[in-house]
């Protein structure tokens, strides 16, 4: 690949014109980022019940393998010029035929490497929990071999330099998020779940791939570099469209309203799945795709619009279903999207909100993946019980998940100087900054979802760890073993200081500069001392009243009776009641329907209607076989006068 | 005398022939039926023989004749073994294969 | 007036061989003793066909043209099909032979004469009575199929035509088993082909009239000059062509064909349905092509609608049908509506695909009858379907052999049965009879239904008991073993006898 | 080395190889070791065979013609192009898969029946070579017709309760698709050059037939292709057949022999009737679309694992015929490489739903449950041939099914569109499959000698899952075989690729 002969300030202000470089060094090892887990899911796999023993410390080991030397690409990318941090890694030929010709190929970049890093270290020390978690699983070493395979997955996702690729990971991650929702499917409605997760996410995929085939009719290929280079040259119907369907393929990886509903049902895995695939890194997929096809969204305000427009409903969506769940798991699911939905927002703002919502998403991978395990640690605590108001005053029992679990509480909240407080303020920040009627929606819904965040997060947290003791008889609580608590205090302090080392330093800013150029000055709506201010005000009044309901007040152990709006709220705003009733039994009755009629109908016309009037054309001709000489004379007769007087007509 | 009134008659005679042989019951009459239309034919061909003006005609009757005879022969003897072993003539009898 | 007319003997050596032994077979029945008759008889018939066939290549083929009085004409096409009648009549006679240890030819009574279930029967077994008559009788309905192509003549034809017939209304009378059933076919097949042969002599008289000889050659010149009887030629066509349509059983003068291939004596219905095919279809030919082609827009579409109606009532009946040999009838017709579709597209290629197709259907049809006549229960053959269930089990070469011939039936490729659809389809489609073509693959998927229905039967149905299948002697195994053989052959490398249809394909007229 | 006739040794090694089995004596104890042998070095022939073929070339290679039946035009002539020797690969690497599953599926009884099975198997083989490698169309339909035999006797003497009536259907809807076949490939013959030649595919391409004439031809051979691939609405013979068939029946029947209706629209229909083809394409289009939709939503809803897995092959075989008729490099290459995923990820179905059968006993879905607490591995191969299945990415079939889908959407964004979803049908059906299958709690009313996978199904599996894995990350040899002669195909048809809406190298050029 040539190398751009256009200066570096231009280059910067149009992002897309960034070309990647063959990579060198360290980089040019980053397929092995992707090979060591995936070696360690096959070697797992395959090597059945021989590797049973060392097999999750392998496994963990390979992760860790991962995350170093995916630290030590950055260490080189770092040593490099700005503009020459973007590095390809040509692997092999995969799909070629007519115009079409895609590599297996990594783009190694600051954005992918941010996620790899993520991935890793997220991934790593989930891999280490786990260790503790499911010690005493009898399937262990399958689980290490899905978490291994997951993580091989999503770094495909992140490290793909096409859209092929990246699908490759995209339905990769899928199937490891399927096998680890039904991990224990000898629960039939875990498998269910599994089976719901798949599928809906399924139906982003079919937009995806409609967007690549729509990419290829209209660029004439797939990976990032042309299409992103020659986004410029399609028209705007051809980019809204195609950005409509990379929305749509987001929105199914990443729970984004309409297509959130398996989410929560998701919550049926282990929970270091849950906080390694459901929390920290796969559902934030549907971000780094949007972010990723930014040269897209850039020339499309309409699908950049929609983007937004959906972050922004999933936001409220997330937060007021976040407010009525009882299962600490599910809560934090809602919480999860209501997170991700923040994400979508700041990306759909466009070039403002890249940043932040790569930001944001960082922190969250953190925050939210230390408290779902601590949710997994007072799990264990209390066998496996899952309802909030039977728990309460745990913050004696299990300290060190309480104090963890309260980091990961003050950043969700935006607790200042926390972690989430410098990536969620900015969003709201930008979304402010919107033009036009936009910035007063978005920013709003924003602030107030702050708000909201902040009430379900502390209802969440008082519950479960502060209030009277809620227990059933039988749960005598204990803190967990250090292999679980150690990862979820290197995440709390992530969750705390991480924020304040990217942020403020510009280290965040500077790394992904050369991906997303740099942030316009942008006018605010409102100043932004203002915006900080309600912001904090609001998160005050959300932890205040949740304080007051369910830290100082008695929780009531079963669910009270509640206005519609509550009730709507916990059944997740009706979400699966919606699919049963317009989809899943009209797709049954129509199912029905075809296989009666493919029997009655299809196969009874054409055999047996065919079969039958033959039969019965044979029985009226036999007739005539009725064994009288006579008749058959007759009939000869009969014919020998037709044909002369066929003839005699003819002429 | 116009010859085509001997076609006439030889076609009217083969279609009675014809039509003995669709009505009647009886084997030996269905069969005589068959030998009328076989005369039928005899009276036509020496009509034929007479209004071309050559004798092949005429020969060919007598080859027919002799065919007739021989028909008559295998006829008889099978109508005969047949009578014999259900004690009737009726062609509508002999219906044991059908459809 | 009359001249002597020269007579080419040498041309008509194999008809006057065949005759000859017929007429020494009815001297040997008077004069033999009833113990070696039925050897003697065997061998006088066998050898007669074979030395008639070799007489028909050695001699009678370098011995060409039409003789006794422009009557006989021997050319490729009656050639052709005489080597194919002896072929499949010593292939038939062998199955007739078929004694399955006894004395005498096992599906022969052993009395024609007596009554059914009579004292006489009786005593005629215990005396060991033998029907060797069968043999001349058989040699003699030889005679006259082998003169029935050959006739360059109507009256010829004609007589030719009682010739062949009066010997097979016998033949078909003298089941040994089921007499009733016999004789009744053999009355209705009298009847019958009596009836259709008066229209035939009057389609000929009718001819006659019109062109003032019965020699096609003088009908054929005839055909587009003024007559004065013009009126007669069209009528007379058809009239003659009724009473050849009869003997191939071709609708709607197909009704004789179920009953009387069920009653009459297994081996018969087999060697009729082969040999009558070939005959009646030789005659055809020649009238067609020789004598009346000239008109053929007057008949060709009579024809088709003919061979239309023949492909879809024979192929649709036979689907309901429950008895073996009427199942075999049913097909018999509707390979006939097939053949038509060949004999249709005129010109060389219709003459060397009929000729083609009737090599395959009688190397598939006797002995396809020949294991019919194997399959027995409580001592008689058992012919309902529901009494083949199973048989693969306790007969698998007679199982497997049956199977082939019903692929070859259906016309599956690699058998013989698919080479000489095609040969007659192509011959039509070429000759804008695609339409016809369209109807014949309708109508064999419509027949191999039934095919494989028995194949099912025969391989996947619940075994009985009560069915056995009799070993059969070298004289059976020989002629299934050669039908299954050539059905193979023709099928997997046709190319040979394509030729020699091709080339023997040239009337002379 | 390239003088050999290779292509006929490949064809003659499993032909010569069933003979002997059947001339074996009756109760011989190593068929299956034999069948397996001769399979094996039929596969090894065939990689002498595929390195003999040069890559990137887009041409019939090693070709062989000698006169068969001249009279008709017809010749034996093999040659193969890419696809043909995908195709062919694919069956031999099958056949002795299927070989070793079906192991203990007709027990040696003394009886010939165990050699029946195995002879049948490598029939099947030779004429699937055949079937592929003809290059003479007159073989390619004797091949087409011929193989419904040995399927018949598979699915009709081995297989289930309803086995009758399944091979009946089976076998009549192939034939009556054939037949009507039959008439076009007449017709095509006469509308060529014709001579002793006539029915050599290069003698047929490129003839210009135009008008009625050529629709019908192109609807006479689209026909049977349909019914054979099969398309809605033929295509109820499939699931009664692949539910009555014993698993490596059904995995030689949907995974190969199906394929030749695919096969056959790319070679004969799209090749030989340019014209007709593009008239075709909108319904053609609309049928596939069908099948894709319908044959899903009828799999979801199965209760019989094979009728099941029937269906899914339905709705993938609509994809193929999408990619074939919408006729871009990148749909059709697709098509051809889906054709040989298919075959894999449907053995492999097969086969794994044929090892749950042999210990459950039942067909029935809702009989199952919790197996993979069972019987882990013979579940987790069943999940990995499900993915594949759903076309998941980095498995064998998303690739085809990718390029079926992008490449269909240069031309018929719509069409595309509605058979992309398929893509969430896909997950539907084999995930609720699965999840009946093997979740949920642990059955109890198992008997304890239940085993997880045997060595010897392990081999079974084993190199199916390895294709998977092969073709789906590094299909390119393939396609680099496929691609040229699609590009040749398409040329024939005269069809450029569209162009993107602006140009691969964009604005910054």
């Amino acid at each position: 690949m040539s190398v751009l002969e256009t200066s570096v300030g231009v280059a910067l202000a149009d992002p897309s014109a960034v070309t990647a470089v063959e990579a060198t060094g360290t980089s040019a090892l980053a397929w092995l980022v992707i090979a060591l887990p995936l070696l360690g899911a096959a070697l797992l796999l395959v090597g059945g019940r021989v590797t049973d023993t060392f097999g999750p410390l392998l496994a963990t080991a390979l992760s860790w393998g991962s995350f170093v030397l995916g630290a030590l690409i950055v260490v080189q990318l770092y040593g490099r010029a700005a503009e020459d941090r973007s590095m390809s890694v040509q692997l092999w030929d995969w799909v070629s035929a007519g115009e079409l010709s895609v590599h297996a190929g990594l783009l190694v970049d600051p954005l992918s490497m941010a996620f790899v890093l993520l991935i890793t270290f997220v991934g790593s020390l989930i891999h280490v929990y786990s260790l503790g978690y499911m010690a005493n699983d009898p399937d262990k070493r399958r689980f290490f071999a899905y978490l291994n395979l997951f993580v091989a997955a999503m770094l495909i996702l992140v490290l793909a330099d096409s859209y092929l690729v990246l699908f490759v990971g995209w339905e990769g991650v899928g199937l490891a998020s399927y096998l680890l929702i039904g991990f224990w499917n000898h629960n039939p409605a875990y498998a269910s779940a599994a089976n719901k997760a798949f599928v809906v996410n399924r139906i982003g995929d079919f937009a995806l791939i409609i967007a690549m085939a729509y990419m290829l009719a209209t660029f004439g290929a797939l990976d990032f570099a042309t299409v992103h280079g020659s986004a410029g040259s399609a028209t705007q119907t051809t980019l809204t469209i195609i950005g409509l369907l990379l929305l749509a393929g987001a929105c199914g990886k990443s729970a984004q309203f309409p297509l959130q509903s398996w989410l929560g049902d998701a919550m049926a895995g282990p929970t270091p799945v849950s906080a390694l695939i459901h929390a920290a890194t796969m559902v934030t997929a549907g971000v780094y795709l949007v972010a990723r096809s930014q040269a897209i969204y850039d020339l499309t305000p309409d699908a950049r619009l929609a983007v937004a427009v959906v972050g922004a409903i999933t936001l409220l969506y997330g937060a007021i279903v976040g407010c009525a769940k009882d299962d600490i798991k599910k809560a934090l699911a809602a919480s999860t999207m209501s997170q991700i939905g923040y994400m979508m927002l700041a990306v759909g703002l466009g070039p403002i909100g890249y940043i932040y919502a790569i930001f944001h998403l960082i922190t969250h991978g953190f925050f939210k993946a230390g408290m779902f395990l601590g949710a997994g640690s007072v799990m264990h605590a209390m066998n496996d019980r899952v309802d909030m108001r039977r728990f309460g005053a745990l913050s004696r029992e299990v300290k060190i998940t309480w104090i963890t679990f309260g980091a990961g509480w003050l950043a969700i909240i935006g607790f200042p100087f926390t972690a989430g407080w410098f990536s969620k303020d900015h969003i709201i920040e930008s979304a402010f900054s919107a033009p036009g009627w936009q910035g007063w929606v978005f920013g709003l819904v924003a602030l107030l979802g702050a708000g909201i965040t902040a009430f379900y997060m502390s209802r969440l947290f008082f519950m479960t760890f502060h209030g009277k003791a809620r227990w059933e008889d039988d749960i005598h609580p204990h803190e967990s073993p250090l292999t679980m608590t150690i990862p979820m205090m290197v995440l709390a302090v992530g969750s705390l200081v991480l924020g304040a080392v990217l942020y403020p330093t510009g280290l965040l800013s500077g790394w992904l500069e050369p991906v997303f150029g740099h942030a316009e000055g942008h006018e605010s709506l409102l100043p932004l001392i203002a915006i900080q201010v309600s912001v904090f005000v609001l998160m005050v009044l959300g932890v205040g009243l949740a304080w007051l309901r369910y830290g100082r007040d008695e929780v009531p152990q079963v669910a009270p009776e509640a206005s519609f709006a509550t009730r709507a709220a916990r059944q997740d705003l009706f979400q699966d009641e919606f699919n049963e009733q317009f989809l899943r039994r009209p797709g049954a009755a129509l199912v029905v329907g075809l296989e009666t009629a493919d029997k009655d109908v299809v196969d009874n016309a054409m055999v047996g209607g065919t079969s039958r009037g033959l039969a019965s054309l044979a029985n009226v001709v036999r007739q005539a076989q009725n064994g009288f000489v006579r008749s058959y004379a007759l009939t000869m007769l009969a014919g020998i006068v037709a044909i002369l007087g066929a003839v005699w007509v003819i002429q | 005398m116009n010859l085509s009134a001997y076609i006439y008659l030889a076609t009217l005679l083969f279609a009675l022939g014809a039509l003995v042989v669709l009505l009647r019951r009886n084997t030996i009459i269905v069969f005589m039926g068959v030998e009328l239309m076989l005369n039928a034919c005899n009276l036509a061909l020496i009509t034929f023989a007479r209004m071309h003006g050559t004798l092949d005609g005429q020969v060919y009757a007598l080859f027919v004749m002799v065919v007739a005879a021989a028909e008559v022969v295998v006829g008889l003897a099978i109508i005969m073994s047949i009578y014999r072993a259900r004690r009737s003539a009726s062609v509508d009898d002999a219906n044991l294969l059908k459809l | 007036m009359f001249t002597a007319p020269e007579i080419d003997y040498l041309a008509l050596l194999p008809l006057i061989v065949v005759f000859a032994g017929g007429l020494i077979g009815c001297l040997l029945e008077g004069f033999l003793k009833r113990s070696v008759r039925v050897s003697a008889q065997l061998w006088l018939t066998i050898g007669t066909l074979v030395i008639a066939l070799v007489t028909l290549v050695w001699v009678a083929r370098d011995n060409q043209g039409i003789t006794a009085a422009g009557a006989v004409t021997i050319d490729g096409p009656t050639l052709m099909l005489q080597g194919l009648l002896l072929v499949l009549s010593i292939l038939g006679v062998l199955v007739m032979s078929e004694r399955l240890g006894g004395t005498t030819p096992d599906a022969f009574t052993q009395s024609g004469v007596s009554v059914p279930g009579s004292a006489e029967e009786a005593d005629a077994v215990r005396l060991g009575g033998t029907t060797t008559e069968i043999y001349p009788l058989a040699l003699l309905a030889v005679g006259g199929m082998m003169l029935f192509p050959a006739a360059n003549d109507l009256l010829l034809m004609f007589i030719a035509l009682e010739v062949l017939s009066l010997p097979l209304y016998i033949l078909s009378g003298l089941a040994r088993r089921r007499r009733l059933l016999s004789q009744e076919a053999a009355l209705k097949y009298f009847l019958l082909g009596a009836f259709s042969s008066a229209f035939f002599l009057f389609g000929a008289v009718l001819l006659y009239g019109f062109a003032g000889s019965m020699r096609l050659d003088v009908i054929a010149e005839a055909i587009g000059t003024e007559t004065g009887l013009d009126g007669l030629l069209i009528p007379g066509i058809l009239l003659v062509a009724t009473g050849l349509l009869f003997k191939i059983g071709a609708v709607p003068f197909h009704s004789w064909t179920p009953d009387v291939y069920q009653g009459a004596p297994t081996p018969v219905t087999g060697f009729m349905a082969a040999c009558t095919k070939v005959a009646a279809f030789g005659a055809m030919l020649r009238v067609f092509y020789v004598g009346v082609e000239a008109a053929r827009l007057d008949w060709q579409p009579i024809l088709a609608a003919v061979a239309a109606i023949t492909m879809v009532i024979g192929a649709v009946v036979s689907i309901v049908q429950t008895d073996i040999k009427r199942i075999l009838a049913y097909s018999s017709i509707a390979h006939a509506g097939f053949i038509l579709t060949g004999l249709l597209a005129l010109e060389q290629v219709g003459a060397s695909s009929t000729m083609f197709y009737l090599a395959a259907y009688g190397f598939m049809t006797v002995p396809a009858f020949a294991l019919v006549a194997l399959v027995r229960s409580a001592g008689s053959e058992a012919t309902h379907v529901n009494q083949w269930a199973g048989l693969s089990r306790r007969a698998p070469w007679m199982a497997a052999a049956f199977s082939f011939l019903l692929l070859a039936f259906a016309g599956i490729p690699l058998t013989s049965g698919f080479t000489g659809k095609f040969a007659v389809f192509a011959a039509a489609i070429a000759n804008d009879y695609a339409w016809l073509a369209v109807i014949g693959v309708l109508a064999s998927a419509v027949t191999a239904y039934i095919y494989f229905k028995l194949i099912v039967l025969l391989y996947f149905g619940e075994s009985r008991t009560d069915t056995v299948v009799v070993t059969p002697s070298a004289l059976t195994t020989f002629a299934v073993v050669c039908g299954v053989l050539v059905t193979l052959g023709l099928g997997v490398a046709p190319a040979p006898v394509l030729d020699l249809a091709a080339n023997a394909a040239q009337f002379l007229r | 080395m390239s003088d050999m006739p290779w292509l006929t040794i490949l064809l003659a090694l499993p032909a010569l190889g069933a003979l002997a089995l059947v001339l074996m004596p009756r109760g011989f104890a190593r068929s299956r070791e034999l069948a397996l042998g001769v399979s094996l070095v039929t596969l090894v022939l065939a990689l002498f065979v595929a390195v003999e073929f040069i890559v990137g070339n887009g041409h019939i290679q090693l070709q062989e013609t000698y006169s068969w039946i001249p009279q008709f035009g017809v010749s034996f002539a093999l040659g193969v192009d890419g696809i043909a020797l995908s195709m062919i690969l694919l069956s031999v690497i099958l056949v002795p898969i299927c070989l070793v599953a079906a192991w203990d599926d007709v027990p040696a009884d003394g009886t010939r029946r165990q050699q029946g099975y195995v002879a049948w198997i490598l029939l099947l083989e030779a004429m699937m070579i055949g079937v592929f490698a003809a290059t003479d169309i007159f073989l390619f339909y004797v091949f087409f017709e011929a193989m419904l035999v040995p399927v018949y006797f598979l699915i009709g003497q081995y297989g289930g309760p309803e086995r009758a009536r399944a091979a009946t259907t089976f076998l009549l809807y192939s034939l009556l698709g054939g037949l009507i076949m039959l008439v076009a490939v007449i017709g095509l013959y006469v509308a060529g050059p014709g001579g002793g030649d006539g029915f050599l595919l290069e003698n047929l391409t490129g003839l210009e037939i135009g008008g009625v004439t050529e629709k019908l031809l192109f609807l006479g051979f689209f026909i049977a292709f349909a019914i054979k691939a099969p398309m809605f609405p033929v295509h109820t013979w499939l699931p009664q057949a692949a539910t009555e068939a014993r698993p490596s029946t059904a995995v030689l029947l949907v995974g190969v022999l199906d394929k030749v209706g695919t096969f056959g629209m790319l070679r004969y229909c799209l090749q030989l009737f340019p014209e007709a083809s593009q008239w075709a394409t909108p319904m053609v289009l609309v049928l596939a679309v069908i099948s894709i939709i319908y044959g899903a939503l009828l799999a979801i809803g199965q209760k019989d694992m094979m009728r099941l897995i029937a269906f899914t092959s339905i709705s993938h075989f609509g994809f193929i015929v999408l990619g074939i008729f919408a006729m871009t490099t990148i749909s059709q290459t697709g098509s051809t490489l889906y054709m040989v995923n298919h075959g894999f990820t449907t053995a492999a179905l097969f086969l794994i739903a044929g090892m749950l059968i042999a210990r459950r006993g039942s067909r029935n879905i809702a009989d199952y449950g919790g197996w993979q607490r069972v019987t882990p591995l013979i579940a987790g191969t069943l999940l990995v041939s499900g993915l594949s299945g759903l076309a998941l990415p980095g498995l064998n079939a998303f690739v085809s099914e990718f390029m079926v889908i992008i490449g269909t959407f240069q031309r018929y964004p719509a069409a595309a569109v509605l058979g992309a979803t398929g893509v969430i049908l896909a997950a539907l059906y084999i995930l609720l499959w699965y999840q009946k299958i093997a979740t949920g709690p642990a059955p109890e009313n198992l008997s304890s000698t239940t085993r997880d996978m045997t060595v010897r199904e392990k081999f079974v599996v084993a190199p199916l899952v390895a294709a998977f894995l092969v073709l789906g990350f590094y299909p390119k040899p393939v396609i680099e075989m496929l691609e040229p002669a699609v590009t040749t195909t398409l040329q024939h048809v005269g069809v450029t690729d569209p162009a993107s809406a602006t140009s691969a190298d964009g604005s910054e050029g």
